[in-house]
């Protein structure tokens, strides 16, 4: 467990890279690996993994609890909620990473410049960071959606844009830190030129954190886009994304627990696993390894 | 084995600034301190302004024609207006005027205080929001106290623990964290005020009221404070203040508690600025599941009906919090780590 | 359970649930009819039968030619700001609800109204430029409220949107916005309408009139005994309400059901062809009632709703399922390829119909539900249909209000009358366009006959030729029923009393009286 | 517990009002026998420390020697029952005046710690909470134990503050450490293990990181508090830190106790080949020219002198050769505060340093020899002066047109983790350092850095490593062959050997010794260790607040001092064991 990692100093004539590669992975991480594939191939293949048609009518069948036949019950049209799930995997996915990525793109630009920018561009920058701060992200998103209409695309840039401030600061940190590093003084000591220095020190050690970040920010940005549907600012009809399906089910929520209650818990477990993976790497990183 | 950090002399805690032993104190030089307030100062007008401006930006890229959006929300219908009937409300908010001159209006008001009336309340927005603003301060206020108190108590049981207890403590840190705010708030909805009758469905601006929707945002707040404050948490209980206060004979609940905590914190106070600053996308679905009033419902309100001048007004307020929840932050700091002062 | 066996407590306060909060108390939105209501008298009141009857005009009668109408006054009747209801009062209203006053009311009355004068203190007569037999039955919704002359003239717009006043039951007392209005007793009302059930002063002490968006949130407040009465049950908590012994109201709005109207002037649906396959493609009724829990009528008719006085079965039964019929239909407008997702094409173009709606204004989440059921009805027969959801500001923006932007119009409107057919389908001009019809083409055949229906005195042949435009609506395929708006209530079995007035189903609460 | 002990510290219940500090009876009796301790690690037991016993008489000082990693602190610690989670402690008996430690129960060992047992931990500048004023942190070993009231406690932390010799106690208390200099701190923390007059000390290395004249008092405090009866345990890898204080010396190597006996015995007559190596690693003015480490045989440390010559040949002079190497002119730097105020950290300093030669800086912390060595590198700007570097013009020119001239001069650091990206292993690390060697192949490059390593006395499966992974003596020799991949003229060395325990200090020593003889390299050697100054340097600066009090050979600095501050420092120097030949 961690404790008993951190207790140790981490010196090599303690413990080699090759033992604790031996040493069995924590079970949560196992556990978080397993949901992730299971997550992957409904991203990439839903149909191994789904039972129905996701968008099949059964009247008859409407509001089926979970059973055998329907593993998460059925939807107020007697749709299968678990076919359902699997196939909004792939929309609500690209919503979490398409998020993180334009999220991420904007902060490295933002956090770029205003950490290497002049005193000018940075000083300009760092006060744009502090308006999108203090801009609500929800207002962000209404207008967005406003604007171009309610689509995984408006979600994407909406909770992009919404996170990219707060990254963009922690961007600006790790930047600033790398640039002040003993070993950045230690590469100009040696002679090697700004570009030299910024392309083999200050970059990739500004954006190595940012693996973790990725890592729970697909979660964050999955939460947050199914707020957005709960607002009525979801994706369009009848797409399965998870968002909207809890949306859906909460007029039912009393007769039909499973149509809310289990889409909800499929998000978490999608944030808790990719958290999970994003700690072990960041924990890894940490420890110099590669 | 060699000596790692163990000996390196000035290298303190981590999160700490390298230790200067000088022993002369800084002179209260009146001129720095005053011109760091002035920057203060310059740098909330310069974030209310820019917020100001993105809002009447943002709202006059909006498609459609504002005069349109009133009367018909006025009406209920969704339908073409006539030229007759769009004059009357163009001339009576200006909106004829270029959008030029219409954002040079509204800054001028801006200036003198004014935030503009609201095109459907017929009423100014300053009372508008005033009306709204001290449900939503007091559900943000109570929700971050209450995320505090179970985020200390969650990490003090857990943090640095071997066995089950650890892994708990930090699996329930992250499933809380990734709690929808809204998801959270039905399901506790249904348990606690329908199921077992403890709360009020309606919650409203009562006292008891608020503990179900405070609830809802301090869970994943706790979660996300959580996780920060746990990883600080744990590096400070091997720091060697922390043994040398054993060796004194403090408990481990002592130690945990007078030393360790107050060195974890720092994250969670960012954290908890952020979460004062950003109320207003959680409060708009805490305010709807659990029927309070409050600012984020009247915001949704307002870009739906394309009440601008209500929706720059709250744009404007929530920057003002944002800026005062920064200095709040700043200070708590400072509080918390005395070292940061002088910073 | 009968009013015998329980004692009647007076005074006490009615807290209701209601689902959405208006800008303002008057206003020409539903939201607000059915709080003016509470306030402010209008001068006639629709009773079950629907006919018209007394409110504050104790009389009135009709010229010979239609076109003027006499209202004798009540005697005796005081503003809550003290001043008295004159004829002129009356008059000044009319004048304001046509200068913008009120969009919907000017909306019923423009095209008719010419002036309106106040012969004596108790005589208002009301000059129309076309005769509109109809006009007493309209006068009875909400957006009819009298208010005081004075109020309107001196006070300021936000305290007339505040807190109108007029002579109604009840006053408003304050608005926590967010939360309630509060609504104080008229402890000097003298004027219910002649369809109440008692006289005097109302029952009750006070309404608290609560604003509870979550229709779950809103069942259970009801369940918790946080209210007494609560609008718009969800579907879902029909039955469990009523086996908990709640009593529920179901009023089914006259006037436009939920529809669909198609676009005839572009777009795959010119061809009537077409447009019957649609029709043909779909079951809505099991979709309908699956969906609705039962709760929801199934609506077959395009025109008006089942509750609206010459309503036609004929036309509502046109189209039942029959997805054979569907595909010759579109065989034979050519539309015989089909492409790799199984759509129909024609030429290599996509049978492709964009179906825009209002989310979460128009159409609620049951409706989302039972066009999501449509879409993939449509389907099987190879209709693409796309949904859009419009966000509220958009939507009254006026996007996806152009003939090139949607194929098909979702919508309803409440009214008292079918008169609610010339609204929709009367002819445009490029003088006076009419951007109510959601076909977006003349029909002049069709607007004749219901010109001809307005202004025909004698009921029953009126509601013939309504039918019979109903009857043209459906044969051409124009629009398409879908399922009735409903306003419903669910009220506390210690509340007796309450009901939905006629015209529009709005709550009342006169009446409403606690019982031990 | 005895009678004598509770007359003493009677629980505060009884007698909340604390006594005066009387010499306390003699008290204080500790052994231990067969002390073993060990860790788990992914369930395997590593022991660390191996059947160690010794015994502690009332009043006396035991001191444990040895490396680093040996397992003095360990030992240490499991006195106090405080080894931390996933140690295993076992031993024959842990006597504390008679009871047996091992059976303590979690409220006894509250009972011990601090009261019968105080404890000065390793990590003295870092073992005060930084957030709290000291007076607190004292204050609370007294609240800890119900030891009076909080007026009582205030009066009795001010006490003994001063008993400590801290000046101006009052103030003192109320500062927070970071406000204190390190000579207060370790008072401070001092103060705080003897504030309730506890029986026993420990002190793990109560002087690491202190200046001389800073560790002379400490000593001196510790060696007053022995005098008062209380026993001590000392613990230090410095043999002649522990020359000072001791009765008995364990000399610990690899968790096991090598040789015991009496101090003299030990330093004087030491049996075992480990201590000797020990006290010769000790660098003095003795020692200048000679070896430190072990005989040249031990070829896995020290490289062969002739693979060395071979591998690369002294640097041709292709420069003037008749000037110095290295010449700062009347440097100045100043530094604004953020709340205003100016330091002039490094005030007119000039000196010049001559192709072949180490020229030492030595001062106290804060003195600005850091800065110093950053002007000379042209890291820093200058306020005022010029610095030449092989008689060109050097701290006035851009950046780009420095960069030519870099890979003459290089820099080691103190700590050089923080130097090295630690994404890269050392292979990578010095293949970005080989900036003379741009026309190679990636064969013939990696070649030269296995021959750099080799230099420096690394085996080559090193390389793939990563710092992290690294100890601090590998760390430093690859900072120093990353300083000689450029094949500089001028190494800069800040504190380069300070964060080493002796016995890897010494093999860096001899390493730079060995380098500087065979490529005719200079160094600008910094330190705040008088005996590393003096074993090095062929001429030395002294500083003190930015200012240069005196220059001049080791041997006039270390034998007539001219200036007080100098004179000072020498005096402070601890005793040295005496060498062995
Ligand atoms: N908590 C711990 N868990 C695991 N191993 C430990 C722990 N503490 C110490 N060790 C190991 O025990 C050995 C002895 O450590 P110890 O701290 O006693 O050395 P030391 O002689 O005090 O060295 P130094 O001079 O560096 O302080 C080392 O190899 C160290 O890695
Ligand atoms: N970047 C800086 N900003 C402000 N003050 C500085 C800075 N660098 C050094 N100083 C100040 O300059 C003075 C000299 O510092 P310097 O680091 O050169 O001392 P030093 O002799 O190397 O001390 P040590 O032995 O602790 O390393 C100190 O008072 C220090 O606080
Ligand atoms: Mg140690
Ligand atoms: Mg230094």
């Amino acid at each position: 467990m961690s404790t008993i990692e951190r207790q140790t100093p981490p010196t090599a004539a303690v413990q080699t890279p090759r033992a604790r590669r031996r040493a069995a992975p924590p079970a949560g991480l196992v556990v978080a690996s397993g949901a992730l594939l299971l997550f992957a191939t409904a991203l990439v293949a839903p149909g191994l993994l789904a039972t129905h048609d996701p968008y099949a009518l059964n009247l008859a069948d409407a509001l089926h609890a979970p059973s055998p036949e329907y593993w998460f019950g059925t939807d107020e049209a007697g749709r299968d909620l678990y076919s359902r799930v699997v196939y909004g995997t792939r929309e609500s996915l690209v919503i979490g990473l398409g998020a993180t990525a334009v999220s991420l793109t904007l902060a490295l630009v933002l956090g770029a410049l205003a950490a290497l920018g002049g005193r000018f561009v940075a000083g300009t920058v760092n006060r744009v960071i502090e308006v999108l701060l203090a801009f609500p992200t929800l207002l962000f998103a209404l207008l967005l959606v406003a604007i171009t209409g309610p689509s995984a695309l408006s979600q994407v840039f909406a909770v992009g844009v919404g996170s990219a401030p707060g990254y963009a600061r922690i961007i600006r940190g790790q930047i600033l830190s790398a640039k002040n590093s003993g070993y950045v003084e230690a590469a100009v000591a040696l002679g090697h030129s700004d570009g030299r220095i910024l392309r083999q020190h200050i970059v990739p050690n500004a954006v190595r954190p940012l693996v973790a970040i990725i890592a729970l920010s697909v979660g964050q940005s999955i939460v947050w886009a199914s707020s957005l549907s709960f607002l009525g600012l979801g994706v369009a009809p009848p797409s399965p994304e998870w968002g909207a399906l809890l949306d859906a089910g909460r007029v039912y929520i009393t007769q039909a627990w499973w149509l809310t209650v289990i889409p909800g818990l499929v998000i978490v477990a999608l944030a808790l696993a990719a958290t999970t993976l994003g700690k072990h790497i960041q924990n890894t990183l940490e420890k110099g390894e590669k | 084995m060699t000596r790692t950090s163990s000996n390196s002399p000035p290298r303190p805690a981590p999160g700490t600034r390298p230790v200067v032993p000088t022993l002369r104190r800084s002179p209260t030089l009146t001129w720095p301190r005053l011109r760091r307030i002035v920057e203060k100062i310059g740098g909330a007008v310069v974030v209310l302004f820019g917020a100001a401006t993105a809002a009447f930006a943002a709202q006059a890229a909006l498609p459609g024609d504002r005069a349109t959006v009133i009367l018909n929300i006025r009406a209920g219908q969704a339908i073409e207006r006539t030229p007759a009937e769009l004059a009357q409300i163009n001339e009576q908010y200006g909106l004829q005027n270029p959008l030029v001159v219409q954002y040079l209006d509204y800054i001028g008001g801006l200036l003198v205080g004014d935030l503009g009336t609201s095109y459907q309340q017929f009423k100014p927005v300053s009372e508008v929001i005033l009306q709204q603003i001290g449900p939503t301060v007091a559900l943000t206020l109570t929700a971050v106290a209450l995320s505090w108190l179970i985020m200390i108590a969650w990490v003090t049981l857990t943090a640095g623990r071997t066995g089950r207890l650890a892994g708990a403590g930090a699996v329930v840190d992250t499933t809380a964290a990734g709690l929808p705010h809204y998801w959270l708030g039905i399901i506790l909805l249904l348990v606690f005020s329908l199921g077992l009758g403890w709360f009020p469905v309606i919650s409203g601006p009562s006292a008891i009221g608020i503990v179900l929707p405070a609830l809802t945002l301090a869970i994943p707040l706790a979660g996300f404070m959580g996780q920060a404050t746990r990883t600080e948490f744990e590096r400070s209980l091997e720091q060697p203040f922390v043994i040398s206060a054993r060796m004194r004979g403090m408990g481990d609940t002592g130690v945990r508690l007078r030393h360790v905590l107050r060195h974890s914190v720092l994250p969670a106070i960012t954290l908890s600025g952020w979460a004062l600053g950003a109320t207003i996308s959680g409060a708009v679905v805490v305010e709807t599941v659990f029927s309070r009033p409050g600012i984020g419902k009247v915001l949704v309100g307002a870009v739906n009906s394309q009440d601008l001048p209500v929706v720059t007004g709250i744009v404007i307020l929530i920057a003002a919090l944002y800026v005062v929840a920064n200095l709040l932050v700043d200070l708590a700091y400072t509080l918390v780590d005395p070292r940061l002062k002088s910073a | 359970a009968p009013a015998s066996t329980a004692t009647r407590v007076d005074g006490g306060t009615i807290v209701y649930g209601h689902q959405q909060e208006p800008a303002c108390v008057f206003g020409g939105w539903i939201e607000q009819a059915y709080l003016s209501s509470q306030v402010l008298d209008g001068l006639v009141s629709l009773d079950e039968n629907h006919q018209v009857v007394p409110w504050l005009a104790d009389s009135w009668s009709v010229s010979d030619d239609q076109l003027t109408w006499t209202f004798t006054l009540k005697d005796g009747v005081t503003f809550t700001d003290g001043t008295p209801l004159t004829a002129a009062v009356v008059a000044y209203n009319f004048d304001y609800w046509l200068a913008g006053g009120n969009s919907t009311a000017s909306v019923w009355l423009a095209g008719y109204y010419a002036s309106a004068q106040a012969v004596d203190d108790r005589t208002l007569t009301v000059n129309l430029s076309a005769p509109y037999p109809r006009l007493a039955d309209n006068l009875t919704q909400g957006y009819f409220g009298i208010q005081s002359q004075q109020a309107l003239e001196t006070r300021t717009d936000e305290e007339n949107c505040e807190a109108p006043i007029g002579s109604g039951a009840f006053v408003v007392d304050h608005w926590n916005r967010g939360e309630e209005i509060v609504l104080v007793r008229n402890e000097d009302y003298t004027s219910p309408p002649a369809n109440a059930k008692h006289t005097g002063v109302a029952y009750v002490d006070q309404i608290d009139w609560k604003f509870v968006a979550d229709p779950t949130t809103r069942a259970a407040s009801l369940s918790a005994g946080e209210t007494d009465v609560i609008y718009d049950v969800p579907a879902v908590a029909w039955k469990t309400l009523e086996s908990a012994g709640f009593q529920l109201e179901k009023y089914i709005t006259p006037g436009r059901p939920q529809q669909l109207t198609f676009n005839t002037s572009t777009g795959p649906f010119v061809d009537e062809k077409v447009r019957q396959a649609f029709a043909y493609s779909l079951d809505r009724k099991s979709l309908v009632e699956t969906i609705g829990q039962g709760v929801i009528p199934y609506e077959g008719n395009g025109g008006v709703s089942q509750a609206t006085p010459g309503y036609s079965e004929t036309a509502a039964d046109l189209y039942s399922p029959d997805t054979d019929t569907a595909d010759s239909l579109l065989d034979a407008a050519g539309w015989t390829g089909r492409d790799a997702d199984g759509y129909r094409t024609k030429g290599g173009e996509t049978l492709d119909v964009v179906l825009p709606y209002g989310a979460g204004s128009i159409v609620n989440a049951d409706g989302a539900s039972i066009l999501q059921g449509l879409q993939e009805q449509a389907k099987a027969t190879g209709f693409k249909v796309e949904l859009i959801p419009v966000p509220q500001s958009a939507l009254f923006a006026g996007e996806y209000s152009q003939p090139d932007e949607k194929d098909i119009t979702v919508g309803y409107w409440t009214a008292v009358t079918s008169g609610i057919l010339a609204i929709n389908w009367k002819q445009g001009t490029p003088e006076a366009p009419n951007y109510n019809n959601a076909s977006f083409t003349n029909y002049p055949e069709l607007e004749s006959i219901i010109l001809e229906a307005n202004s025909t005195v004698d009921p029953d042949a009126q509601n013939a030729l309504y039918e019979k435009a109903q009857e043209y609506i459906a044969e051409h395929a124009l629009a398409i029923g879908v399922y009735d708006r409903l306003s419903t209530l669910a009220v506390s079995p210690t509340l007796k009393d309450v009901w939905q007035e006629n015209a529009q189903g709005g709550p009342i609460f006169y009446d409403a009286y606690f019982v031990e | 517990m005895t009678s004598t002990i509770d007359s003493v510290h009677a629980p505060a219940a009884r007698t909340p009002t604390p006594r005066a500090d009387t010499p306390a009876p003699k008290r204080g009796r500790l052994s231990v026998a067969n002390l073993s301790v060990a860790f788990r690690r992914n369930g395997i037991l590593h022991q660390v420390v191996h059947d160690v016993s010794f015994c502690l008489e009332p009043g006396q000082c035991v001191a444990i020697v040895g490396e680093s990693g040996s397992g003095k602190s360990v030992t240490a610690r499991s006195i106090v029952g405080l080894t931390g989670k996933n140690s295993v402690v076992d031993a024959q008996s842990i006597l504390l005046d008679g009871d047996d430690l091992r059976a303590a129960t979690k409220r006894q060992w509250r009972r011990i710690r601090g009261r019968r047992i105080g404890f000065i931990l390793q990590d003295a500048l870092v073992s005060l909470d930084p957030l709290r004023p000291v007076g607190k942190e004292i204050a609370e070993a007294l609240a800890l134990h119900h030891w009076g009231n909080r007026r009582q406690r205030a009066a009795k932390v001010i006490d003994l503050l001063r008993a400590v010799g801290v000046p101006a106690p009052e103030n003192r208390a109320r500062q927070r450490p970071d406000e204190l200099s390190g000579g207060l701190r370790q008072r401070a923390l001092i103060a705080s293990a003897l504030a309730l007059d506890p029986e026993i000390i420990i002190a793990d290395e109560p002087t690491t990181a202190l200046d001389v004249t800073v560790q002379a008092q400490v000593l001196a405090l510790l060696a007053e508090t022995k005098e008062r009866g209380v026993s001590v345990i000392l613990i230090s890898h410095d043999l002649s830190v522990v020359a000072h204080l001791a009765d008995h010396i364990l000399v610990m190597k690899g968790g096991r106790v090598v040789e015991s006996g009496s101090a003299d015995q030990v330093l004087n007559d030491p049996r075992h080949e480990y201590t000797r190596s020990l006290i010769n690693a000790v660098p003095s003015e003795l020692t200048r020219g000679k070896r430190l480490g072990a005989a040249p045989s031990d070829t896995a440390t020290t490289p062969a002198a002739d693979a060395v010559a071979v591998s690369i040949a002294p640097r041709p002079t292709d420069h003037d050769c008749s000037g110095p190497v290295l010449q700062a002119v009347d440097l100045v730097k100043r530094f604004t505060t953020p709340d205003g105020t100016v330091t002039t950290a490094v005030d007119h300093v000039s000196f010049a340093l001559e192709r072949g030669t180490t020229l030492g800086i030595v001062g106290e912390s804060g003195s600005g020899k850091s800065t110093t060595a950053r002007l000379a590198l042209a890291l820093s700007s200058l306020d005022s002066g010029t610095v030449t570097l092989l008689g060109q013009d050097w701290s006035s020119l851009s950046e780009p047109r420095r960069r030519a001239l870099r890979r003459e001069i290089a820099v080691v650091y103190q700590d050089p983790l923080s130097s090295f990206d630690p994404r890269w292993n050392a292979e990578r690390i010095l293949l970005d350092s080989l900036t003379d060697a741009a026309g190679l192949s990636t064969a013939a490059k990696k070649a030269r850095v296995v021959e750099l390593a080799r230099q420096v006395g690394l085996p080559q499966e090193i390389l793939q490593r990563f710092p992290l992974n690294l100890s601090g003596g590998q760390r430093q020799r690859i900072a120093i062959a990353r300083a000689l991949a450029p094949n500089p003229s001028v190494i800069v060395l800040d504190e380069a050997v300070s964060a080493l325990d002796v016995s890897i200090q010494a093999q860096i020593l001899d390493l730079l010794v060995d380098l500087q003889r065979q490529r005719g390299l200079s160094y600008l050697f910094i330190s705040h260790d008088l005996g590393v100054i003096n074993h090095l340097s062929d001429q030395v600066l002294v500083m003190k607040d930015g200012v240069v009090v005196e220059r001049g050979t080791p041997d006039d600095i270390f034998n007539r001092p001219a200036h007080p501050y100098t004179r000072e420092l020498i005096s402070s120097l601890p005793d040295h064991p005496r060498r062995n030949p």
